[in-house]
């Protein structure tokens, strides 16, 4: 079976407590907490993983314990040619330790794999689990007036609903930036609300002049809580709308890693139809993300011209999407066991028509902007990250294959109707934000030629099979999808009554943003908006805004159709009715 | 009785009457003034004398006193008695410290009327091998002056000092001799007198009086301190008592200097000046900027006062190098100059010793606001000695420039412009480290010197600063004599 | 009189700009697959800047307060000293129009722009503050070689006169050194209008609007106007010494030279609209480098006397 | 003119006897020294066309000759107005150094400094000039040492060191023009026979000697390290007036010498470099102190530019562009001193009030201290040659002597005016850049180190008046340009006689005010008829993009010139260096920039002398039998040497 030999080579090392497999590609192994780190860092650096997720879960509950689920994709190393595992061997290995209550410490893997750092930290702001050993022991995800000695996702420690007290904003503790020692640096912020930076995050860039010496971040502006939001709570069907709404761009992936990752716990295999139709969406949905990135990263160094005619086609796109699920953006058709849509004939004659306008009209701007020197001068040698730094950081997605790493979750671990299609993984040397977008265009040839292949293939089946199924309590698998940010990947402990135990969703860009640091510096300030984003980080968008009257204190609430309405009319003044 | 014979003796029954006093330090101290003002003011009458254009000379011309040796015997005057009454105040300290016994300063005070006794013999002498005799003498009588302490460093800068000197002084001894020989019959009188060998100095052979310079050079140049012989010089200064260097450095090298004059003087006129002054020139040049490439280094405050003792050396060498009457003049004048700087300079060591008890500039600091008016004359000193202008080795050292520029000897001028800049620089740094700033190590005695115990200090730098900017016009007749003299015109 | 017509001169201009403005706005737009704003959009703008409120950090001080009027004054001035409705027949007038008086006043209107963005204390006025000088530092040399040969040419700073002689034709495109210099000063000019891609330190999309990111109401409109204005002086600067078209009467003359200033300035759109903008230390120092080696070249032509 | 040497000499005198009571000593001594330099200025100004002599009694040696004629009356004059400005400041300012010094020493010299200089622009032989010269210098010394701070004494030694090598070049140089002369009087030195080659010899040595004093490059690295060593006043007046007395000085001097086109080029050269580098690390610097000071090198580098254009016109026989030049220089001179000495006296406000030279640390400083920051807002403009004030006047006449020596048909003259202009404006851009940081980073934005400003106040209004004044004759001079062109044109006619002057085609100051005012008047009437929004002003955080305002976020004066010195790392050698200790740790970031010239022109050469120190050392390691071989061996080789080859 896939794994043995993983597992044998850790065990001659560390003594294994006990091993269980999931499914066919996925084993967890129970270690000692003290042999924890040696553990990861065998896997990971000597056997050639990856740190796809780690999970902290709180099962007092089922064992009294705290449990941490450290999960590695086991692809090989890919440093150089042949630093790979054989394709049939690649596979999930996830290793479990379990922490008493009553110390809540566990050493930290962090100094030995430091692609586990930012897990590291949320497992403190989470559950108040400490590594011992942590080099950077700073508040993650919880916003810093958030009380010290909650922590959320404990399974006492809070009602969902309860949410604690707000300080105002000049009252809020100073996060401790890592500022670099020297004098003369100037702190630049960029965000969470900056012209550029359509995503809510705080970026501190130390600059000496216009030259970026370090950075810092402050992230998870938008926490909404969604893990919590989930457990004990929602059933599958419903989780599958959930995901999708964990990210405005590539929430179909979510949505899709969600629901298999439920049927992976259960061995369920969904037609062939609903399989095809879910990699069209997904890879429909990797058009447009890249289609926008490309054209942010042509606005960010000020190419509108550029930027207009981008988005103009990536219209298609949304066009392509609405004929396919009905949704131009957010599509909703995944529930267990298969698809809740299917495609009329006529519909896939259309889309094909629109992915020939895409296709053309994609080639030609970028043509004109690979022609344009002054924007290959503003993407060459920019934000260089290093292959050494991607490995150390399990980077994952056009980040890390822009940096010459072939690791893409739909050849790695080909899932669904992956099997039957071909398609070259794109890999591009060089690591600079121009390498990033090379591969994003790449991609999304590719992506054209595998939604053609999809249709192609499509067999008549039927798109979901009967959701009768019996999920067994403590149950656990993880599933993967390859979002056009880079693998997302979830994982869901099966809870009693078809409910949802404990659900971790690792979006791409979480795996990006440690190395951040990294490709800023040495940059210039002008490049950093375009570094986040040609790392192309998760937008998590909303579409309502809340007016407020500050003389009364009065609000309300507008929504996108109410704000765009005032705005081209200036009828019905928002202000007249608040409450 | 004949003045210069009173010169001669005096000193000698001074020195006599100090060895016979009872060990009582007032006395002592007072006697040693008293008789070092008797001394000195016999000596300048009888350079009065001279100035009012009267020739001396005694005992059938063996000794005799010409304007070149009044002014070297007027610096043993002032500056010796200067250094003496410092001496006093020196010595009470070093009683009152304990490192020295009250019998050796008695010693101390009786030897340097002697010291006094044998240098004045060598300015007056006139026949040129008692006058070597006589510069010996000086070294015999100042070995126990430095070596005043009986330990073992002293003792051993004591030999180092006899055995060099002596060694050097053979050199001398033989160009006496070569000289005589050369000389004997073919001047008219007697071939030993310097009067007669300058006067009739064209008709000695020229290849014998270019020998005879060479060995002089060596000879007087060891005892002077010119380099490369002038290796002995640093020890022995940097040893002895305060007064003793001060004593070492402004006199007696001037009076080796004056044998090495005298040599000039009869070689130039009979083999030409041209080969003199190259002579000169190359000596000059390397005594220079051996001892400023040695200046940088030294942090011992009393070392560093030596190596500009060879430095000073080497620009009155090099004034002697340039020549012509503006250069001798300016050489002459230098001697002088040098004379009362160098005993300023080293008689503010001794207050620095006593402030810091240490030598070592490094460890110094701050003395503006322990001792100002020390570090005021201290300054003076390095300023002087730097050729700051409007202190009197400025004087000099422009005249040695201007002398350069009439004869067009540009080449010269920047050679001498850039010893001279590291020596500046090499002398300000050190006197910055030890007056400005912080002090770096422990302070013993932290004030300034009564104002009386400064008083020969204070005389010194008036001497100073007046022959700086002030025109005396009996010195500088005097110092028209004596080029006259040497360039027979 | 003169100054009368100075006066219509500057009115006009103040009145005029923000047509062209908005001509060059909408223009871009079409290139972009826009419908873009009305033309008069920048009317709008200034209009509605002028009845907002304000708020301004509460570390500035009096820089703040009067930087908007002194920048006013400074541009107003450098356009004035263009002799549009003057000429060399005006004796005051052509005491105060000098290349030099209009170099220093463009210095003027840069050190009050560094000053009142380090008084903001804002991050990113800081930063642009310090890109503006740095491309004052980058233009100048160039600048001022181009305008040594023509001076040098001429045998004057003054530009009444430089500029009756090359419409003469005593001095002007007949002369190599001339007409090379041209180009580089144009380029120059260019750069001085701070529009795409050298609006470095207006960099809005990095640093959020540059050093006028504190600005906000009346300061906001009166520094907008500024520096429409301006850019008009720099473009019109070229035209006063390489394109004269004077005429008898002042206002024909003053009329042309705005069409002539507005087409420029519209044709801008060709430059600013296309291509990225340039970072302070990769493209700047390049086009710099060939810009001063062109300019340099008309330099070594002058040396010579050719 | 011996009333006011002698009553100068007296107040030292008096205030050095008042060592004991220092508070009435500084009372006296300033109070005097002001009196006294009101006097002075105002007895020179009013015989600034007088020519007068005054002999030293007494038996000095080369009997003392003091002359003055019209060009040293304007010196003077100079030196006695910003002298009165300076001991009006410094009779509160000095204050400061109650604790530091005694101030009966620093009165002492303060007037024995001015009255040094007055003396060295008067007199008239070479062997007082070097006297009185290194006088000046000493006390200049000793003035910097009244600070006695950290290193002190290690860059009054660099100063001393390089104004004792230009000394020496300055004495070679006088006395082989007094051989030439065959007199050691200067009023003898006229018309010299010298050919070609020995007047560049002597040319270059009296530019090394007096450039050296002036902070001309490349003999400027004293300057920045002693003017940030020294109290504020004595800065002000080395920066404001020493240096002129050396351009003095060196107008003199090199007029007596044979007119060659050369000189005018080599000035030129020297002149572009001096700025051009001047204001480099006059803009890189973040001690204001330093920035102030280097910008003295920029400034001597544009009157170096102007006593070329004066020098090529005299070498070309063309007596318009001469003149023209020389009016620039002198124009230029008189407005650096007063600007400079206002900038530093302001510098010393700022230090006193704050105790900190980083400008880093510094910020905000505007609203504890308004009138300092306002007089600094004037003098900044008027140093970056603004319009409408004294520095653009000056600079234009520069301009204009450029201009008009890049006609004349020739090659090289036409190179080399180019170059001149290229640099004049290259050197204008960064001053911008530079006085604007200097200005924005102390007194606007915020505190950056809130420590540093906490406790600074306003400065007494004794101090503030002879700013105010200096302030008020920046702007003063600015306007009246053509009128002090007219005064300065007079006594250039004494030093090259038939020319007549007019300034024809100059700029005329009133018209650009005139201008610039009626361009005030239209915003108003614009907001006025738009009926503008005048609601009262909200006061907030500055824009931090949302998050907490930091005050490490505001610009300071390192990262201001950030871009500038990776642009010009080529002349720099800027390095900076990222240093991280696994991925975790902070970052330490260092950088530093070099002295270009130190380390190409002096590091080589004090490192070989140190290295022969070193090694020489082992010639005298204390052994008697190897001194004596010595003494053989140098008798051998002097022997041989000696005695058969000379």
């Amino acid at each position: 079976m896939k794994c043995d030999r993983f597992i044998e080579a850790l065990g001659a090392k560390i003594k294994i407590l006990e091993v269980t497999r999931q499914c066919e590609d996925q084993v967890t192994a129970l270690v000692e907490v003290n042999d924890l780190p040696e553990a990861v860092r065998f896997l990971y650096y000597d056997m050639g993983g990856y740190l796809s997720t780690m999970i902290a879960n709180d099962e007092r509950s089922i064992n009294k314990h705290y449990a941490l689920y450290y999960a590695l994709s086991m692809e090989g190393g890919k440093m150089f040619a042949g630093d790979e595992i054989a394709q049939d061997e690649k596979c999930f290995v996830t290793i479990k330790v379990l922490i008493s209550p009553d110390s809540l410490t566990y050493p930290s893997v962090t100094p030995l794999v430091p692609a586990c750092v930012w897990y590291e930290r949320e497992a403190y702001d989470m559950f108040g689990l400490v590594a011992e050993g942590l080099p950077d022991k700073r508040r993650l995800v919880l916003s810093d007036d958030w009380p010290d000695n909650l922590f959320p996702l404990r399974k006492d420690a809070m009602d969902y609903r309860y949410r604690p007290d707000m300080k105002e904003h000049y009252n809020e503790p100073e996060y401790e930036f890592l500022r670099p020692e020297g004098s003369g640096i100037i702190d630049v912020p960029l965000g969470p609300l900056h012209v550029t930076a359509d995503e809510p995050g705080h970026f501190r860039l130390f600059c000496d002049g216009d030259t970026i010496v370090d950075a810092d971040y402050r992230l998870f502006y938008q926490h909404r809580g969604m893990e919590k939001l989930a457990e004990n709570r929602m059933n599958y069907d419903q989780m599958g709308y959930l995901a999708e709404r964990v990210c405005g761009i590539c929430g179909y992936a979510h949505a899709i890693a969600c629901i298999e990752a439920a049927e992976k716990a259960i061995n369920l295999e969904i037609p062939a139809r609903a399989q095809a139709i879910r990699i069209i969406c997904s890879e429909i949905e990797r058009l447009h993300s890249h289609l926008l990135n490309i054209g942010l990263a042509c606005e960010v160094t000020g190419n509108y011209n550029a930027f207009m005619h981008i988005f103009r086609i990536r219209e298609y796109s949304m066009k392509l999407a609405e004929l396919v699920t009905g949704g131009r953006k957010t599509y909703g058709n995944v529930v267990m066991g298969g698809l809740r849509r299917d495609m009329t004939g006529h519909e896939i004659k259309e889309s094909l028509r629109i992915l020939k306008i895409i296709e053309t009209q994609a080639d030609e701007v970028w043509d004109a902007v690979m022609d344009d020197p002054r924007q290959m001068k503003r993407w060459k040698g920019v934000g260089i990250l290093d292959k050494q730094v991607a490995r150390d950081f399990s980077a994952v997605g056009p980040n890390i294959r822009g940096s010459g790493i072939k690791r893409d979750t739909r050849y790695d671990h080909p899932y669904d109707f992956f099997k039957q299609i071909e398609f070259n993984v794109a890999v591009v040397e060089g690591g600079d934000v121009f390498a990033r977008e090379m591969v994003r265009y790449m991609e999304l040839k590719s992506s054209v030629s595998i939604i053609r292949q999809c249709f192609e293939l499509m067999p008549q089946t039927a798109i979901i099979i009967d959701p009768t199924f019996h999920v067994k309590p403590e149950d656990f698998a993880l599933a993967y999808v390859e979002a056009p940010r880079g693998e997302n990947v979830h994982w869901i402990m099966q809870g009693s009554a078809q409910k949802v135990f404990r659900w971790r969703c690792r979006a791409a860009t979480y795996n990006n943003w440690p190395s951040l640091r990294f490709q800023f510096r040495g940059n210039t300030i002008a490049d950093a908006a375009l570094i986040v984003c040609s790392l192309d980080p998760c937008y998590s968008c909303t579409e309502r805004i809340t007016v407020v009257d500050i003389k009364s204190k009065k609000s309300k609430i507008l929504t996108n159709k109410d704000l765009k309405e005032f705005s081209k009319t200036l009828k019905n003044s928002p202000m007249k009715d608040l409450r | 009785m004949n003045i210069l014979f009173l010169i001669l003796t005096l000193p000698f029954v001074c020195g006599v009457i100090m060895f016979v006093m009872p060990l009582k330090f007032k006395l002592l101290q007072n006697l040693h003034i008293l008789l070092s003002i008797a001394v000195s003011a016999l000596l300048l009458s009888a350079v009065g004398k001279v100035v009012e254009g009267a020739e001396l000379s005694a005992f059938h011309n063996f000794i005799f006193l010409d304007s070149l040796g009044a002014i070297f015997l007027s610096l043993i005057a002032i500056t010796g008695l200067l250094v003496n009454i410092y001496a006093t105040t020196y010595m009470k300290w070093e009683l009152e410290e304990g490192h020295i016994t009250l019998r050796e300063v008695k010693n101390y005070f009786a030897l340097s009327f002697i010291f006094t006794a044998t240098m004045s013999l060598s300015v007056v002498c006139n026949n040129i091998a008692f006058m070597w005799a006589a510069i010996e003498a000086t070294t015999l009588a100042s070995v126990f002056l430095v070596a005043v302490k009986k330990d073992k460093s002293s003792t051993e800068s004591g030999y180092k000092y006899i055995v060099l000197c002596s060694i050097g002084l053979a050199f001398a001894l033989y160009a006496t001799i070569l000289l005589y020989s050369a000389a004997n019959g073919k001047v008219e009188g007697e071939a030993m007198l310097y009067t007669n060998l300058l006067a009739n100095a064209a008709s000695i052979d020229t290849m014998a009086l270019k020998l005879v310079f060479i060995f002089a050079l060596i000879g007087f140049g060891t005892k002077a301190g010119l380099a490369p012989t002038h290796t002995w010089l640093p020890d022995v200064h940097a040893e002895g008592p305060a007064p003793t260097s001060a004593l070492l450095s402004g006199v007696l090298l001037k009076c080796a200097m004056l044998g090495l004059i005298r040599y000039y003087a009869i070689v130039a006129n009979g083999a030409g000046f041209d080969f003199v002054q190259n002579v000169m020139i190359i000596s000059g040049t390397l005594t220079l900027f051996i001892s400023s490439f040695f200046l940088i280094r030294q942090h011992n405050v009393k070392r560093m006062f030596a190596y500009h003792s060879i430095a000073h050396m080497g620009v009155i060498a090099f004034g002697l190098g340039v020549g012509g009457a503006i250069g001798l003049f300016a050489a002459l004048f230098h001697c002088a100059a040098h004379s009362f700087t160098k005993a300023l300079a080293f008689c503010s060591t001794g207050n620095i010793a006593r402030i810091y008890g240490t030598k070592d500039m490094t460890k110094m600091g701050g003395m503006i606001h322990i001792a100002p008016l020390t570090a005021v004359l201290f300054g003076i000193a390095i300023c002087s000695l730097v050729g700051v202008p409007g202190f009197a080795i400025f004087v000099s050292e422009f005249l040695i420039f201007k002398a350069a520029a009439i004869d067009g000897s540009y080449l010269l001028m920047g050679l001498f412009a850039v010893a001279l800049a590291i020596i500046f620089i090499a002398d300000f740094s050190h006197f910055f480290l030890a007056t400005f700033g912080k002090v770096e190590g422990k302070v013993e005695h932290n004030s300034e010197m009564k104002l009386g115990e400064n008083f020969p200090l204070i005389a010194l730098a008036i001497l100073i600063v007046a022959f700086g900017v002030w025109q005396f016009d009996s010195f500088t007749l005097l110092l028209d004599e004596s080029v006259k003299t040497i360039m027979k015109q | 009189m003169d100054f009368f017509y100075l006066l219509l001169q500057l009115v006009s201009a103040i009145l005029v700009a923000p047509l062209f403005d908005g001509i060059s706005r909408k223009l871009r737009a079409k290139f972009q697959s826009r419908i873009g704003p009305s033309v008069f959009q920048t009317y709008y703008d200034i209009y509605k800047l002028l009845k907002r409120g304000r708020t301004k950090s509460h570390s500035t001080s009096y820089i703040y307060q009067i930087s908007p009027y002194l920048m006013f004054i400074t541009a107003a001035a450098m356009f004035c000293a263009l002799p549009i409705t003057y000429s060399t027949h005006s004796v005051i007038l052509s005491q105060f129009s000098d290349i030099f008086v209009l170099l220093y006043l463009g210095a003027l209107f840069r050190f009050i722009f560094i000053v009142a963005g380090i008084d903001t204390a804002n991050p990113f006025a800081g930063v642009s503050a310090s890109r503006e000088g740095t491309i004052g530092f980058y233009t100048e040399e160039v600048a001022v070689i181009c305008l040594i040969v023509v001076m040098m040419g001429t045998g004057s700073s003054n530009l009444p006169f430089i500029t009756s002689l090359v419409q003469e034709g005593t001095y002007g495109y007949a002369i190599p050194s001339f007409s090379i210099a041209s180009t580089a000063f144009l380029w120059v000019m260019y750069v001085e209008t701070g529009r795409k891609p050298y609006d470095l330190a207006e960099a809005e999309q990095e640093l959020q609007e540059g050093v006028l990111g504190e600005f906000c109401g009346k300061d906001f409109a009166i520094i907008d106007v500024a520096i429409l204005l301006k850019q008009f002086a720099v473009l019109g600067f070229f035209l006063v010494i390489f394109m004269p078209w004077r005429f008898e009467h002042p206002l024909l003359s003053l009329i042309v030279f705005l069409a002539e200033v507005g087409f420029l300035y519209v044709m801008g759109v060709f430059i600013d609209n296309f291509g990225p903008r340039f970072t302070i230390n990769k493209g700047m120092k390049r086009t710099m480098l060939f810009a001063l080696s062109v300019s340099c070249a008309s330099l070594v032509l002058y040396i010579m006397g050719i | 003119m011996q009333t006011i040497y002698t009553l100068f000499l007296l107040t030292s005198l008096l205030s050095i006897l008042l060592y004991k009571k220092p508070l009435l000593a500084q009372k006296l001594g300033f109070g005097l020294a002001c009196v006294i330099s009101l006097y002075a200025a105002i007895f020179f100004f009013s015989n600034l066309k007088e020519t007068l002599i005054w002999e030293l009694p007494g038996n000095f040696i080369s009997a003392p000759v003091f002359r003055l004629d019209s060009l040293g009356m304007l010196f003077s004059f100079l030196v006695s107005l910003i002298a009165f400005a300076v001991s009006l400041y410094s009779f509160e300012y000095v204050k400061f150094y109650e604790k530091k010094a005694n101030l009966a020493v620093f009165a002492s010299l303060f007037n024995a400094f001015i009255l040094s200089m007055l003396l060295v622009i008067a007199s008239d032989n070479v062997f007082s000039f070097m006297l009185l010269w290194e006088l000046m210098t000493l006390i200049s010394a000793l003035l910097i040492l009244i600070n006695d701070g950290k290193g002190a004494a290690k860059n009054v030694m660099i100063y001393l060191g390089i104004a004792q090598i230009g000394a020496f070049c300055l004495m070679v140089a006088l006395l082989i023009m007094a051989s030439f002369a065959g007199g050691f009087e200067f009023s003898a030195f006229d018309e010299l026979n010298i050919g070609f080659g020995m007047s560049m010899t002597l040319f270059s040595l009296l530019l090394i000697g007096f450039g050296s004093k002036a902070g001309m490059f490349p003999f400027h690295v004293w300057l920045p390290l002693a003017y940030c060593q020294s109290p504020s006043n004595a800065s002000a007046l080395m920066s404001g007036v020493m240096i002129k007395v050396a351009l003095f000085a060196f107008i003199k001097f090199s007029l007596f010498l044979p007119q060659f086109v050369q000189f005018g080029y080599i000035l030129l050269f020297f002149g572009a470099l001096s700025c051009v580098f001047g204001i480099i690390y006059a803009l890189i610097s973040n001690d204001y102190k330093a920035s102030i000071a280097y910008s003295s090198c920029e400034n001597v580098g544009i009157i170096f530019l102007g006593l070329g254009g004066a020098f090529y016109g005299l070498g070309t026989n063309s007596p318009m562009i001469a003149l023209l030049g020389f009016i620039a220089a002198l124009f230029h001179i008189l407005n650096h001193a007063i600007f400079k000495s206002l900038l530093f006296m302001l510098s010393g406000n700022v230090y006193t009030a704050t105790k900190t030279r980083d400008m880093d640390a510094l910020g905000g400083l505007h609203k504890k201290m308004p009138i300092t920051s306002i007089i600094f807002f004037i003098a900044a403009l008027s140093i970056c040659a603004l319009p409408p004030l004294n520095g653009f006047a000056s600079e234009w006449v520069i301009y204009k002597t450029m201009v008009t020596g890049g006609i004349e048909e020739g090659v090289v003259s036409r190179f080399f005016f180019a170059l001149a202009i290229i640099a004049l404006s290259i050197t204008g851009a960064m001053a911008i850049m530079a006085f604007s940081k200097i200005y924005g980073a102390i007194f606007l934005g915020i505190a950056r180190d809130t420590k540093s400003i906490e406790e600074a106040k306003e400065v007494s209004f004794m101090m503030l008046l002879p700013l105010g004044l200096l302030a008020s004759f920046c702007v003063g001079i600015g306007i009246f340009m053509n009128d002090v062109v007219g005064i300065l044109s007079k006594i250039v006619l004494t030093l090259i006689p038939q020319t007549n002057v007019s300034t024809y085609g100059f700029i005329s100051m009133p018209i650009i005010l005139m201008v610039m005012f009626l361009c005030a008047i239209l915003p108003f009437v614009f907001l006025y008829l738009l009926k503008a929004n005048n609601k009262e002003v909200r006061i907030t955080d500055p824009w931090a993009c949302g998050f907490l305002y930091n005050k490490s976020m505001q610009i300071g004066s390192n990262a201001f010139t950030g871009d500038i010195r990776k642009a010009l790392s080529f002349i720099l050698k800027y390095e900076s260096e990222i240093k991280l200790d696994g991925y975790f740790s902070k970052a330490v970031y260092t950088h530093k920039t070099h002295d270009f010239f130190w380390d190409k022109l002096y590091e080589p050469v004090i490192h070989s002398i140190m290295l022969i120190a070193d090694k020489i050392g082992i010639f005298q390691n204390g052994r008697t039998n190897l001194y004596a071989g010595y003494i053989l061996i140098y008798l051998c080789l002097i022997l041989i040497f000696g005695y058969y080859y000379i």
